[in-house]
């Protein structure tokens, strides 16, 4: 493991230290907690919209906090939820009366937690909470069934429903219509990744799984959970065509339909690679029909040191492309 | 039996889960990220730490601070369930400071239901449950046929036990384990070892 | 070497071709040469500024063309310089006729073809062409006598003097004035790096250099040059406090003096380890007094895969402050 | 000597680079990063490429393109130092379309011109120049004394070798090897090779 921390028990702790310091006009928290983390510009009456999950993810989750998408996350340690207690100290803060959104990746330790805090919410403080799971990656189970729960693990596709659901919330619409939004992201969201190397947790100090030299993981989950087929490191072109025919079947696409692409790095793998892939991926929507809208590329959700990448693709409607299009002024996202 | 036996209740279960730290990590490591000694230490420690020194003499109240301490703890899958069924038995148990024999069967059925209802997993699906489950009935058995409590709780340890072992063999559909689909069959389910070191620092403590 | 590309000869091509994909109402190019990256939002009278040097440092150099920074930018292969016809060309096409600057790092290849360009440009299209060549890297020699050539290498501080007087020709600056700046700017800034890993050239096919699985190298330039000290992993603060001290040591600072700072990751290095440096940074500075005015903390220049980060120190005065906080909008920098 | 003459000094030019590739990548591998032998090969075969069909019988204009494609193949260091020697050479001999034996000196004066105005090194740095140099002298010399322009092209390359072997013992302070600092002096300098090869070319085309 080599990275630049001191005491690995602290990672967390002096990392969000080091975020607080960097952006003290954006940023802030609550309950004299570091992990409790809220907007510094809170807008009254707004709905309050917030997310939460393991920290190694980093801009994930808490660099959309900002003016038009969220307004707190609840910090946990690496790769493990915040606790009721912090999800609640946050979500009486950024309630102004027009209740809360729990946006969040679908996680049996993360649902708990968020559960036993809306939970809490309600009971304690009479504050009315929605959940919307997002649940994206389409390596991690086949789609479900009509009333089915969605078995999907949430990865980078979430960074689209923050955005859209946030941009609703920032036009003020009410609970049920933010709510509305972010579910209508979620199902028209599609995630697959890519690993090549495994990632080191500080704590536990060692790589999370063994991978080797030739090899790639295609499906592979944002924590090193297993993927759909391992096999030799191949070229960008086939690695690109193998995870967007996934992607793309899908959901049922027509020649015309727009999309949103994310094209994002897993943490060591550059920039140039993702435009690499951006390049094919291009390519192969034009062969489709598909015409994209707009490209995000770059870190967005990455898995601590782990090389790889992850696609996503949204598929738009009119109301989608007038919200993503939305400004956005967050510490690691602007538009 | 009154708060102070529960105290020493929540004393054995931080005790077992120190002393099976370890045993635990092994487990969860062959089939998940192997953090459950971890959790379950660091979480039971923080639940017994929290009413120690308590005043409070309502059982119920003690079982859900215990609870709330145990989830701020640790808010892994198996610390959130583990609050979730100590703040239910908790809520059941409230404005008792004296507990009888059928209190405990009370508690740990609230225990479950806690736990699943949290969890929403169903007894079969290789977790906490299939552990705790045949501990119950027994407990429940034992008690309604008029069994002293003490056999009772070792029976119902010895029914978890069972419960554990018998997790080989099922197919895994919740948490890391799910993952492995048909392969999880072979393996045993840390959480439901668990709930079968549960039932055991019971036994030792009634 | 594990990447996700096709063929290694066709790295830099298509990463561009991805770029112009991803950014089509922000960058295009000229003379039909993809590596001629010019700004899509020209604007006339002002003067232009251009940059260039090798790939492999993405964001650097490309994506700091835009509104209120570059106009242009010469892309060369991996740690190669791009020819004087190149530059020639971009500079051509920025130039509206007050002249354009180059600002580029001190490396011996890019300052050979540099000059060439602009005698070329003198003799051949009679535009006047200035040059600031930035050097700020403390480890890479001792500070240049009066007089005497500065013969450090250029790494993550040019992001500053690109701001400043990106700032100062959007103010319709003339092309003295903005030359004044970005030597100001030059003169005020520091930077000294630590490297973890070697990175991997995609053409040459393995580690660039050796390093054992404990060790790290302080003062290692972004190609991989050799530091000024090689020795055991410390805790994240003992190399800030190497680090900064061998900075702040540099030039003469006094309590009150004011600065802005840029942590920056080299690739592998996870944007949490760069706010625990940040967060060291903040108590180090404050302890000598140092106020810091402004943090910018991610991924400003990389080296490839490299894991490891650097420190950059500006020293402000109220014309950089003035400068630095103008809006700036590139498809990499935006604030 | 007419402008054919000058294609053919560059054809074996690109010849000489072309074979001694690897030597040059095993030189440069040591020093610096090895790139050497790929830039100069490549270099002088575009060098080659720009004028080897063209109708131009000005001998410095053929300079001045040759130079020029080379600066936009191969903008390396040497590259593009080796771009500024033949153009300068190419100004130099401007208007030219037969080169006599004096000529050749000033070829290789304005190359050596070129190449020190561009780089800004100095005769002892540890350099090209270092190869050139002795051989500019040793040619200059020759023809001053009447020798015949087929010996003294000789007699240059072979000072220009024994330039090269004596890098050995300088302390570079240009380029990569500059970063190595004393310990510089005890390795050979790749550039100089190429000062050496481009003299034996001169040698073998005249
Ligand atoms: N829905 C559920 N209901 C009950 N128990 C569960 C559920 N999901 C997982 N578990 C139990 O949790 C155990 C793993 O706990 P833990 O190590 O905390 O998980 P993780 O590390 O994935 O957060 C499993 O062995 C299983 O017994
Ligand atoms: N300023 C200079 N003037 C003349 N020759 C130089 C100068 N700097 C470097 N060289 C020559 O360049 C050679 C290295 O060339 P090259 O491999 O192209 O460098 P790089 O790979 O660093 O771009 C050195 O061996 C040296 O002879
Ligand atoms: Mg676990
Ligand atoms: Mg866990
Ligand atoms: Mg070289
Ligand atoms: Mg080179």
């Amino acid at each position: 493991m080599k990275k630049i921390i001191n005491k690995p028990e602290n990672y967390v702790k002096e990392m969000l230290e080091g975020i607080y310091i960097a952006h003290p006009d954006q940023l802030t928290y609550v309950a004299d907690d570091v992990h409790c983390l809220v907007t510094a510009n809170k807008i009254p009456g707004k709905v309050g919209i917030m997310t939460g999950g393991g920290s190694g993810h980093l801009p994930l989750f808490l660099g959309y906090v900002g003016t038009g998408m969220l307004d707190g996350c609840a910090v946990g340690d690496v790769f493990q939820s915040p606790s009721p207690e912090q999800i609640l100290a946050i979500t009486k803060e950024i309630d102004s009366g027009a209740g809360v959104l729990y946006i969040y990746g679908n996680y049996n330790g993360d649902i708990f937690n968020f559960d036993m805090a809306a939970e809490m919410a309600d009971f304690e403080e009479g504050i009315r909470t929605e959940t919307v799971i997002a649940g994206d990656d389409v390596a991690s189970a086949a789609p479900s069934k009509p009333d089915e729960k969605n078995k999907r693990r949430g990865v980078a596709g979430i960074f689209f429903v923050y955005k859209c659901a946030g941009a609703a919330a920032e036009a003020m619409m009410n609970l049920d219509e933010v709510k509305r939004i972010a579910e209508k992201t979620c199902a028209n969201v599609r995630t697959m990744g890519v690993a090549l190397t495994p990632c080191t947790v500080p704590r536990v100090g060692k790589p999370s799984f063994q991978i080797q030299e030739d090899e790639m993981e295609i499906g592979m989950g944002i924590h090193g959970e297993t993927g759909i087929r391992r096999g030799k490191l191949e070229p960008a072109d086939n690695i690109v065509d193998e995870m967007l025919e996934k992607i793309v079947s899908d959901i049922p696409y027509v020649a015309g339909d727009e999309v949103a692409v994310l094209v994002n790095g897993l943490g060591a793998t550059t920039l140039d690679e993702q435009y690499i892939m951006t390049r094919r991926i291009n390519s192969y929507l034009a062969d489709k029909g598909i015409k994209v809208y707009r490209y995000y590329v770059g870190e967005y959700v990455t898995s601590l040191d782990m090389a790889g990448a992850s696609i996503s693709l949204l598929k738009l409607d009119e109301e989608l492309k007038e919200l993503l299009d939305k400004p956005a002024k967050t510490p690691f996202f602007r538009q | 039996m009154d708060y102070n036996s529960l105290i020493g209740f929540l004393f054995e279960l931080k005790e077992i889960m120190q002393v099976n730290r370890d045993y635990l990590i092994d487990l969860d490591s062959v089939v998940g990220d192997g953090d459950l000694g971890l959790t379950m230490s660091d979480g039971f420690l923080a639940a017994y730490n929290a009413v120690k020194d308590s005043n409070e003499t309502d059982c119920g109240k003690l079982l859900y601070f215990a609870g709330k301490a145990m989830g701020t703890a640790v808010p892994s899958t198996m610390g959130t369930l583990m609050a979730s069924g100590l703040m239910r038995a908790g809520r059941e148990l409230k404005g008792k400071t004296n507990l009888l024999p059928q209190d405990f069967v009370t508690l740990f059925q609230a225990y479950m239901d806690g736990v699943s209802d949290r969890g929403k997993a169903k007894v079969g699906e290789k977790t906490f449950l299939d552990g705790l489950d045949p501990a119950v009935s027994t407990l429940q058995n034992n008690i309604s046929s008029g069994i002293d409590i003490k056999d009772a709780a070792s029976n119902a340890a010895e029914a978890a036990r069972k419960g554990f072992e018998n997790t080989v063999g099922m197919l895994a559909v919740h948490g890391r384990a799910a993952t492995r689909g048909e392969a999880s069959r072979s393996l045993l389910d840390p959480g439901a070892a668990v709930a079968m070191l549960i039932m055991e620092a019971f036994a030792k403590s009634i």
